[in-house]
Parts: C-alpha cells; sequence; structure tokens
C-alpha cells in the first residue's frame, strides 16, 4: 500500500482500523493527562498564537508558507484539538497527526528559539508521537527499527554475530594500511569505548575501517564492544516509545560500565547522540550521561589541535558544512565543526543561517527512518534546504552526521546540486599522514 | 570460590617478563591473566593471517588465521575464540573442542569454573554450547545467552519466522526462551534478562506482552500483573523479585505481589545475599541520585553519576558498592564510602565477612591496588583484578611493571 | 463555529464604543486660582465658590479653611484670609507632610464622597473645555 | 453614584489587585509544586545563571536573531509591552491617586508623553489585531478568544485615552475606564495574560536546557 494524500502506509491504516473510540480517547486522555504536567500545561497556556515561530521552521518555508506546516500550526492541528475535545478525535484527525507529527516535523527545536516564550514545540509534537506509539499507528519502516532495537538492541536487526564479523573484517582490511592495527574487542580498562550506529556494519562498513585507522594511528587506548550495547542510535525515542529508549541506554551504559572505560567516543551521528547525551539517560533517571559522551567532530578537533593527527595537505575542493541540529543545537559544537574544516580544509564556504540557527536537513527526528514511501513529499519539504546549499556554490557538503548524510544525498540528486556529500572523518581520513602518534615526535 | 585454599599463598613473588614477547612476535594484544595469578596470556601475531596464543611465555600448539576473545576463566584455566580455513572453535588450555562453527562469541563460565558455554553460529542458524556439546535445535536468531550456576544455558530465540520489515508478525511474538535448546508454547513480543536459579532448575525473565504491557514469565508462565516496563527478575530463595515500574515508579514486586514499600526513580542489579535473606538493589531514590537500597533501607548517601555494581561478602555482612560521583569512581561499604577517587576502578574482592576489601584502580595511566582504603602496590602498566585470601591476611597483587608480571602476595 | 464567537465579540465591542460617545455641555465655567503652582499638569478646578457653598449648604468656613496646629485641628478657628499655600507647599515638606495638590483633592473628594454629591473623577473638576487656559 | 464610584475606585482596586496577585501568585506555586510532583527531572537542569541569560537575551531590543527578522513586529511589541507597564504606573493621575489615599508617591510621566504612549499602544493593538486578520500564519492560530484579549487590553486604554480628553460622557468613559482596567488585572491570572509570568519560567527552563544541557544559545 503505498501513501497517497488521504492515506498512510500499511503499518498506519492498518492501525487505524483496529482502533476503536474509546481506546483513542483513552489513550490520548491518558497520556495528556498522566504523562505531562505543568512543562506540557505551562507551554499551551503560554502560546499567544503570535505565530512567530512560522519562520523557523523548514517544512513551512519549503511550502510557501504554508500555516499548516508552521510549528505552532502542527500544535493547533493535533495538541490542541486533543485538549479541546477530551481526547474524542477521530480516525481522520488521527492520521493527519502522524503526518504531522512523524513526517512534517523534525523535532529539531529550531522553532524554541523563534518562540519569544521558548515555548519547547518538539516536545509537544514528541508527546503526539507517544500517543501514536500507544495507538499502533506509527509508520511502518521507523516501527520496524524500533523493533529491531526492542529485539536486538540495535536498529538494523544485526545479528550478533555479523557485528563482531564486520569488526574483524574492517580490521582486516585495515592491515593493508597499517599492519599491526586492531580494533580490540572488549578490552577492559580501554580509555575509549567507540560506538557507532547500527547502519555502519549494516551498509558503511568503510566508516568502521577510518574510525580505526584514525584511533590507530593517533595512538589511543580504545576498544569496541563485542556485545548488544555497541550500537548508539534510538529510535525508539523518536516514535515515543520511551520505555525501550530507556533500555537501549541503559544497555549502551552499562557496556561502558562493563568494559571500565573512561569516556565513549562515537560516530559521526546526531540523533544517536542525542539519545544517549540527552534522551535514553533521562528515562533511566541519569540526569547527565555517566559517562562522558564525545561526538567523533569534538574528537577529531582533540586529536588535530593536540597532533595527535596530522594533516599531510588540506583538502583543495570548496567545501561548505552543515551543522546538524543535535550537535549544533543540541551540544553546541558548530564553532569545534568550523575549527576541524579550517584545520583540513583549504576553501570553506559558509551557508546561511548556520550554527544554532541552521536549517535541519530535513531527515532528522525519524523522518527519514519512516521509509521510502514517504520520499517525495520528503523533498518537497526540504525546498529550503536545498535552495540553502546551492548558494553556496560548493562542490563538497560536509555533514557530521549520519541522519544529515541520507538526507541531504537525496536531496542533492532531487535537487541536481551536483555536490558530492562527505563526514568529517572522509575528508581527515584523506587528508591524514599515515602514520603512528608517537609522543614527542 | 572454595579453590583459593589450594592457591600459592606463600611465594611472595613470581616475575615472568612480557615485553620480550613484542621481540619475538609481530604484536602482543592486551594480556589476560588467570584469577591464581600463575599464568598471563595473550593473543600473539605471528605472521600474515597467523595468530598464536601465548600463555606464561609459551605458545599453544597450533597457529590460527584469527583468534579472538581470550579469556581467563574462574577455575584457572584460559580458552580463546580461534578460527582456522574459516571454521571456528574454542580453545581451552591449548585443547580445541571438537565442535566446529561459522563463528562463536559470547563464551562464559560457571562461576566454580567447570563449566563453559558459547553462543554459535552455523550454516546461518544459532544455538548455545555448553562443554563442547550443541544445542540439538538451532535458530533463527538468538540473543540473551546465559549460563546457569550448573551448566544449563538458556537464551531468547525466535521461533517463528519473520520478514524484513514485517511488523504484524513481529506484533504476533516470534520469540520464545529456550533452554538448553528446547523450547514451550509461549511466545512473546520481547524477551529478555534471563535468570536461572541456584539449582537451574527454574527459569524467570522480563517480558513484554504488547506495546505497552510488561510483566515477569516464571518457567513460561506470565505473571497477572502488568507493568509499565521491567528490569531482570532474580531468584532469591525460592522467590522471584524483579524490579518493575509501576504506576510511574520503579517498585519491587515478589511473586506477583507488591514487595518493598518505597516507589523509586529507578531501581535495578538486583543482588540476593548467599542466604536468600537479604536483597540489595542499585537505586535512584530521586531523579540523577544514585545510592543503594538494602531490604528498601536506602543507604544515606547519594551519588550524582552511577553506582555500577554492587556485591555481597559470602556472609552477607558486607555490601560493596561501586560509584561514580562528579565524574570520578569511588567504592562503597555499606553506606560509607572510601577516600579513593579514581577515573577507573575494577572489581573488588574480600575476604568472607567482608572486613578486608582489595580493588584495582587506574590514575592518570598507572594502575594501583588498595586495600581497606590504602593504597598498597603499585604503579603498574597492566593488571589483573586483585584477590584476598580466605583468611583476610594477604592479598594477591597481579600487575606488569617495567615489562614484567609480577605475582605478588602482600602480606597485610 | 469559531466565525460565530469573533462576531459576537466584534459586535460587542462597537456597541461599547458607541456607548462611548456623548455629548458635553457647554457653559462659562470659574476655576480655582492656580498662582501657587510654578506649572499646571491639568485645567484648574472648576470651582464657584459662593455656589458651591449655597448648594453644600456651608456656613463654617473651617470646614475647608481650618487650621492645624501641632498635627491636631484647632477647633472653632478659620485661616480664610491665608491662602492654602501658606501652609501646604507644593512638595510636601517636614512640617506640613500633605502638599498642596494633595490637600486640594483630598479635602474636595473626601467631602464629596461623605456627602454623595459633587464631582469626585479628575475630569469632573479638571474640565477641559470652555473657559480653560 | 458617588458611592458607586468611591468603591469601583477604592474597595474595588484592592479587590482586583489582590485576585491579580493572589491569582499569579497561586499559578506560580501550583506550577513548581506540580512540577516537583511530577516533573523533577526539570530542576536537575534548571540554573539561575542559564534562566537569567536567556531571558535576559530576548529583553534586549533585537538582539536575538528572530527578533532581526521580524523588526516591525517585534518593535510594536518591544514598545507595546513597555508601554503596557509605563503608563499606567507612571501616569499622573494614578500617582494622585495613590498619593491621596497613602500619601505617597513617583516622579510621573509627562502627561503629553503619557498620552502618547497611549496612543503607541492603541496602534499596537490595531498592528496586532491586523495581523490576526490579515497575516496567513497568524490568522491560522487566530481564534475569537485572541480578538477578546486584544479587546480587554484596549479598552481600558481607549477610555483612558478619551476621558483624559475628556470627549465624550466623560463620566461614564471614567467608570467604564476604571471597571475594564480592573476587569484586566482580574483576569490576568485567569487567562493568557499570565504569560507574564509563565513566560518567563518556559524561557527559564528552555534556557537552561539549551544552556546548561546542550552548550548551546537559544536566541
Amino acid at each position: 500500500m503505498n501513501p497517497t494524500e488521504n492515506t498512510l502506509d500499511q503499518a498506519v491504516e492498518e492501525g487505524l482500523e483496529r482502533l476503536t473510540q474509546e481506546r483513542i480517547t483513552r489513550t490520548v486522555n491518558q497520556v495528556l493527562e498522566k504523562e505531562t504536567g505543568a512543562r506540557f500545561t505551562a507551554y499551551v497556556e503560554t502560546c499567544m498564537r503570535c505565530g512567530l515561530c512560522a519562520d523557523a521552521c523548514s517544512f513551512f518555508l519549503s511550502n510557501d508558507r504554508d500555516p499548516n506546516r508552521m510549528p505552532a500550526g502542527k500544535v493547533k492541528q493535533t495538541v490542541w484539538e486533543m485538549l479541546e475535545k477530551k481526547g474524542r478525535v477521530s480516525k481522520d484527525f488521527l492520521r493527519r497527526a502522524v503526518r504531522i507529527a512523524h513526517l512534517e516535523c523534525n523535532v529539531c527545536r529550531r522553532c524554541s528559539m523563534y518562540c519569544p516564550f521558548g515555548i519547547d514545540i518538539a516536545y509537544m509534537m514528541l508527546l503526539v508521537r507517544r500517543i501514536i506509539h500507544k495507538l499502533e499507528i506509527t509508520p511502518l519502516y521507523i516501527q520496524d527499527t524500533v523493533n529491531s532495537h526492542s529485539a536486538t538492541l540495535n536498529q538494523m536487526w544485526v545479528k550478533e554475530d555479523e557485528w563482531i564479523d564486520t569488526l574483524q573484517w574492517q580490521e582486516e582490511d585495515a592491515r593493508e594500511e597499517f599492519e599491526d592495527l586492531r580494533i580490540p574487542l572488549d578490552k577492559p580498562g580501554a580509555d575509549i569505548m567507540y560506538s557507532v550506529i547500527a547502519p555502519e556494519p549494516k551498509f558503511q562498513a568503510g566508516l568502521i575501517y577510518q574510525a580505526a585507522v584514525i584511533m590507530h594511528a593517533a595512538g589511543m587506548n580504545w576498544t569496541m564492544p563485542s556485545r548488544p550495547g555497541w550500537d548508539n542510535s534510538n529510535m525508539a525515542m523518536f516514535t515515543g516509545d520511551n520505555e525501550i529508549s530507556g533500555r537501549i541506554a541503559r544497555a549502551f551504559y552499562e557496556t561502558a560500565a562493563d568494559l571500565n572505560v573512561r569516556r565513549i567516543v562515537m560516530g559521526e551521528c546526531g540523533h544517536a547522540f542525542r539519545s544517549v547525551y540527552d534522551v535514553g539517560n533521562r528515562w533511566d533517571a541519569w540526569a547527565m550521561p555517566p559517562f562522558e559522551v564525545v561526538h567523533a567532530l569534538e574528537f577529531y578537533h582533540e586529536l588535530l589541535t593536540q597532533g595527535r593527527i596530522t594533516i599531510t595537505e588540506k583538502y583543495g575542493k570548496k567545501v561548505t558544512l552543515h551543522d546538524p541540529c543535535n550537535v549544533s543545537r543540541g551540544r553546541g559544537l558548530h564553532d569545534m565543526a568550523r575549527e576541524v574544516v579550517g584545520m583540513t580544509c583549504s576553501d570553506f564556504v559558509e551557508m546561511t543561517p548556520n550554527r544554532e540557527h541552521n536549517y535541519c536537513c530535513g531527515a532528522g527526528g525519524g523522518v527519514i527512518n519512516c521509509g521510502p514511501p514517504y520520499k517525495g513529499e520528503r523533498m518537497v519539504n526540504n525546498r529550503v534546504k536545498a535552495e540553502q546549499l546551492r548558494d553556496t556554490g560548493a562542490q563538497v557538503l560536509i555533514a557530521p552526521c549520519h541522519n544529515c548524510h541520507s538526507g541531504l544525498e537525496d536531496i542533492v540528486h532531487h535537487y541536481e546540486l551536483n555536490m558530492e556529500v562527505k563526514f568529517l572523518g572522509d575528508i581527515i581520513y584523506e587528508t591524514m599522514e599515515k602514520r603512528v602518534y608517537t609522543p614527542g615526535v | 570460590m572454595e579453590e583459593k585454599h589450594t592457591w600459592d599463598w606463600r611465594t611472595e613473588l613470581k616475575e615472568i617478563p612480557v615485553s620480550e614477547w613484542t621481540s619475538r612476535y609481530n604484536w602482543v594484544e592486551d594480556p589476560c591473566m588467570t584469577p591464581d595469578g600463575e599464568s598471563v596470556a595473550a593473543i600473539v601475531n605471528l605472521d600474515e593471517m597467523a595468530f598464536g596464543i601465548c600463555v606464561n611465555g609459551e605458545l599453544w600448539d597450533g597457529e590460527h588465521e584469527k583468534a579472538w576473545h581470550l579469556v581467563a576463566l574462574p577455575g584457572n584455566r584460559i580458552a580463546a575464540a580461534v578460527c582456522r580455513d574459516e571454521e571456528w572453535s574454542l580453545v581451552v588450555d591449548g585443547q580445541a573442542w571438537e565442535n566446529q562453527f561459522d563463528f562463536i562469541w559470547n563464551l562464559s563460565a560457571t562461576p566454580d569454573g567447570k563449566h563453559i558455554s558459547i553462543a554459535f553460529q552455523k550454516d546461518m542458524e544459532y544455538g548455545m554450547a555448553v562443554d563442547d556439546t550443541c544445542w540439538e535445535e538451532s535458530f533463527e536468531n538468538m540473543t540473551g545467552m546465559t549460563l546457569g550456576d550448573t551448566g544449563k544455558t538458556a537464551a531468547v530465540v525466535q521461533v517463528a519466522p519473520m520478514a524484513a520489515a514485517d511488523i504484524n508478525a513481529f506484533a504476533k511474538g516470534v520469540f520464545a526462551v529456550a533452554q538448553d535448546g528446547r523450547f514451550g508454547e509461549e511466545r512473546f513480543l520481547n524477551a529478555w534478562d534471563i535468570s536461572f536459579d541456584a539449582t537451574c532448575d527454574n527459569l524467570a525473565w522480563a517480558v513484554r506482552l504488547d506495546r505497552e504491557q510488561y510483566s515477569v514469565a516464571v518457567n513460561g508462565t506470565v505473571w497477572d500483573s502488568r507493568f509499565q516496563q521491567v528490569w531482570q527478575p532474580v531468584f532469591c530463595g525460592d522467590a522471584v523479585v524483579a524490579p518493575v515500574r509501576y504506576q510511574g515508579q520503579w517498585r519491587l514486586f515478589m511473586n506477583d505481589e507488591p514487595f518493598w514499600l518505597n516507589g523509586y526513580a529507578n531501581l535495578w542489579r538486583l543482588k540476593p545475599s548467599a542466604d536468600g535473606r537479604h536483597l540489595a538493589a542499585i537505586v535512584a531514590q530521586e531523579f540523577g541520585r544514585w545510592t543503594v537500597a538494602e531490604d528498601d533501607q536506602v543507604w544515606p548517601v547519594t551519588w550524582d553519576t552511577m553506582v555500577r555494581d554492587i556485591y555481597y561478602s559470602d556472609d552477607k555482612d558486607t555490601l560493596l558498592a561501586v560509584f561514580k560521583d562528579c565524574g570520578a569512581w569511588g567504592l562503597a561499604r555499606n553506606g560509607t564510602a572510601w577516600n579513593l577517587r579514581c577515573d577507573k576502578i575494577f572489581t573488588p574482592d574480600m575476604n568472607r565477612d567482608g572486613s578486608v576489601v582489595a580493588v584495582g584502580f587506574e590514575n592518570e595511566g598507572q594502575f594501583f591496588v588498595a586495600v581497606n582504603d590504602q593504597v598498597i602496590a603499585g604503579p603498574y602498566e597492566a593488571m589483573g583484578d586483585p584477590v584476598v585470601n580466605p583468611e583476610g591476611d594477604k592479598v594477591l597483587v597481579k600487575g606488569i611493571k617495567n615489562g614484567v608480571y609480577r605475582r605478588q602476595v602482600v602480606t597485610l | 463555529m469559531g466565525e460565530i464567537r469573533m462576531k459576537t465579540c466584534l459586535t460587542a465591542m462597537l456597541v461599547v464604543l458607541a456607548f462611548c460617545f456623548g455629548t458635553a455641555g457647554a457653559q462659562e465655567l470659574i476655576r480655582m486660582d492656580t498662582y501657587a503652582f510654578d506649572s499646571t499638569r491639568r485645567p484648574a478646578a472648576v470651582f464657584d465658590h459662593d455656589i458651591h457653598n449655597e448648594a453644600a449648604e456651608l456656613d463654617d468656613c473651617a470646614v475647608c479653611h481650618h487650621v492645624w496646629e501641632n498635627g491636631t485641628l484647632v477647633e472653632d478657628e478659620s485661616s480664610e484670609d491665608s491662602p492654602c499655600s501658606e501652609c501646604h507647599g507644593v512638595n510636601p515638606t517636614q512640617e506640613n507632610e500633605m502638599a498642596l495638590a494633595n490637600a486640594f483633592h483630598t479635602k474636595c473628594r473626601s467631602c464629596h464622597i461623605d456627602k454623595g454629591a459633587g464631582p469626585i473623577l479628575c475630569g469632573q473638576c479638571h474640565r477641559k473645555m470652555q473657559g480653560g487656559e | 453614584m458617588n458611592a458607586f464610584i468611591d468603591f469601583i475606585m477604592g474597595p474595588m482596586v484592592w479587590i482586583s489587585f489582590l485576585i491579580f496577585l493572589g491569582g499569579l501568585g497561586y499559578k506560580l506555586y501550583r506550577i513548581i509544586h506540580e512540577v516537583r510532583t511530577k516533573e523533577g527531572y526539570v530542576f536537575s537542569y534548571l540554573t539561575w545563571y542559564h534562566s537569567l541569560r536567556s531571558i535576559g537575551a530576548w529583553l534586549i531590543p533585537f538582539y536575538p536573531r528572530a527578533t532581526r527578522q521580524q523588526p516591525f513586529f517585534y518593535g510594536a511589541s518591544y514598545i507595546f509591552h513597555l508601554a503596557l507597564f509605563v503608563v499606567p504606573l507612571f501616569l499622573s493621575a494614578h500617582i494622585v491617586l495613590v498619593e491621596e489615599a497613602f500619601n505617597v508617591s513617583w516622579p510621573a510621566l509627562n502627561d503629553t508623553f503619557a498620552d502618547l504612549l497611549t496612543v503607541v499602544i492603541i496602534a499596537s493593538l490595531a498592528f496586532f489585531t491586523g495581523r490576526r486578520l490579515i497575516q496567513p500564519e497568524v490568522k491560522f492560530l487566530t481564534t475569537a478568544q485572541d480578538f477578546a484579549l486584544l479587546f480587554i487590553v484596549l479598552i481600558p486604554f481607549l477610555t483612558g485615552f478619551l476621558a483624559y480628553h475628556q470627549v465624550f460622557a466623560y463620566q461614564w468613559m471614567m467608570i467604564l475606564h476604571i471597571l475594564s482596567g480592573e476587569f484586566m488585572l482580574i483576569i490576568i491570572p485567569f487567562s493568557r495574560f499570565s504569560h507574564m509570568i509563565t513566560a518567563a519560567l518556559t524561557r527559564a527552563y528552555t534556557g537552561s536546557e539549551f544552556g546548561n544541557v546542550r552548550h548551546a544559545r537559544d536566541w
């Protein structure tokens, strides 16, 4: 069943069919009354309906300023109506709510910076997703990733042997470059646990290779876990399955605790960073992550400034940098990202707006994870991002985030932008001196 | 561990040079040391795609294309997963299992060291093997492998087919818990965290029945109560206790009934005392503040980062907690924290009544051993966990210093 | 549904506004002497001594032209031959905290309130039109 | 009539202020209490520094990027909110009443300037109303309640303006002015006007999440 304007995918449609009015009402009220508190009430009662959040939203801007797609407009069409009708909303309403909360909002939090009161609209969209989750009408593909998380603790049904086998295979390949290179598995007491998201072993094992080369060249005392808990991604936090989200985060941090590492370094992924740094931990009552979590770009910055990695010759093509929401607005790493680009590339051009004010890639927040059925509308919704990219005139687009990467690749092809999308790790791997760091040399 | 008595507690120092291995082999991987400290072992590279296992300077027979998962087991045995001609096997003390697999991992041993289990994959099917005996049936997928104290095994297995992104099949429940390869009728949306009782006659685990409802299954029978979430249930004497999220708080249930009276922001890692009379757990009484609760009584201290694990002494008088506060690790005994703060702390050991506690720790890349909050040995470049002798007057310290492995018996 | 409510609202607003439109009378007015003030914010208060006293049936001068000594009102003495500003400074002083304008306001308004007659709203005395400055 | 006017200028003012301050106080108490019992995590992230930093940044005209993109609206909004407090608090006529009652006073605005600010307020309200009627994204969110709120603010200022100029039925204008002013005070805790305190709370929390947890700016 392919989605059209009036229908969504099979999981949503079949789910809607199963629903009774009684269950809808009960679930909506349960979430809004029992699972929220003064914070939610304050958001609802404080909003002055001024419409200033509109300009924040790339969905609004990409759709010729359609008010249906402005942040407060999405709240109006979901939460306000649920409150007004005391949960007695229809299936058609819910279908629209699924589209709004899952496909027309990246929960990028840009609107919190445009609301003069700082109302967290993303929080309310996630509440809607929580209701959708409980009603079992979450879009198919993202639900499958959550199912995978629940069963395997990774996002892509990667089996336990496949994971280890992939690491060993990358280690073997990388020995072509450094003959004694290792990807140390389960090394207790290592300084760093390196963690990635499941798409890396599944589709992009080369990224693990690159990371291993960088770790080895920098002479780091590192390890990767062989047991589940290696995947730092968390789709459950984007579907409102907070229980599974908490379970994923627990497994992740207990893996680090079992390995007794000092800190966790993670690959270039934004949503995974958000999940381990900001979201999953909270469900487990860890106010802050129990281990220092270092995003790859912060780690590269450290290696480059400490001279553990040296650049032979800077990357020459004209590059621009996309600030992923979850590490710029989500962690304030945007200036560090520029410094890393500065240390590795010779021709850099900014896109605007940038830093905390970046436009989301349009893929984040679980939107791209709703799968291929929605790619068409996603491309329409990404127009403003495409225009912003085109205006830079860059040949290479650096995006230190997996979600952004996939989303931006789609944009580049769809809008024929003729750009190469790269990770920072790709650039570093290409430009670094392939020798092992020895202190004092 | 009764066999501690038989160890050599008299010889004050035994030394094995290890740095010279690096000149003999292309590279030497991370060393591991047996509990009794008599052996130090490492995977070593001999040639391109040729690995060996070097124990106390001697190579085990046989070269392997790949080797990993080198572990020193209770009972002072050493095991590793090795591969030749793309067939994996387990070598224990230099002796390879007869069974060969497409892949093996998840090596574990019973506390007495008598039984060893692994998870295996053969022809894209999954199962467990114990002491070189494989499950009769193998499965499409397998997670949560568990080895009981008497050598029985269990795991969550996929027993019904499920196509890619088939969320309907998933929703019907495709998972079961297999014990020694055999499984019952029950299917679950999810099953996790299997626990055996001491005799391995009974089995409990956490289940998810639908999107929102969690419960506990004991030998396949699900409790009547439904919860928002469940962490690992454990056997405490004959009873099954489980931390459950109930009405927005974490509570402890026993045999399907509320047990502890207090609700917590989190409650996990239950530890029954050896006699099963006491029960301790890691808890957060309020969001972001961690401590330990023993029989629903909370310790008077809290820490802001985490409590990693808790340990009862054999006679249950002493309860230890490894915690992290303000970014540094520490150790607390019966609610009182040591002054020690460090970058990493390893697994503590204690005598029967817990009056002597020894632990290895790391600060700025150097390893030390502390006994009762006093540093007694170090610095080392690498270290194994220290062991306290049953009488509590000696501590076995295992560490590498200046390229030499030193097994040292320190008299207190 | 929202639109109906919106219409009701708009109508209500118009009614209120219409209500505000009235007509003001036209008359020659006699006003208080304001020489003691350097500048005035408002038009001097409308006050015709004789008409006021007649209407208010006021015979005792001391009701307004009182005499205070050491913080107490002196009975049976009046001060109609000295200006108010002799005791009440434009700004409050240590001897007399009651500033001139406040003295006028308090004296007039409290009496009007007590008696239930006479103007008590600002603009009823400080009338802008006709005979103003 | 004097007794009625005296009532609305006397006891009714007390009542209004009591409801206004008491209502807001209760609201604040209720929010903090509910957060404490139900969403205790909020306090784990809230810091005075990051809260005030964010509130401060948003109080500086045209400092946040978003405000620079909407100069007209924010210009009107800043002046409107400023005047909304300044005009009633520093109006000579109001101060005179306080002085009469308590013999305390403070410097007053020049009446002509206050008059001008009142016009600005009325013009801003007209502008806000216009936005609600014309600008699609605002219109989309607008309900009758939003017009009602604008109207509730408009009436005391409009009647005050007309009363000051003594055009039309002065006495009725004043009565309307007093009553509508009191009505506005009374309704603040029970309407979205309570954003005068809740906005500080939402901003403080978002500012703390951005600053304290995410090490980013929220302006």
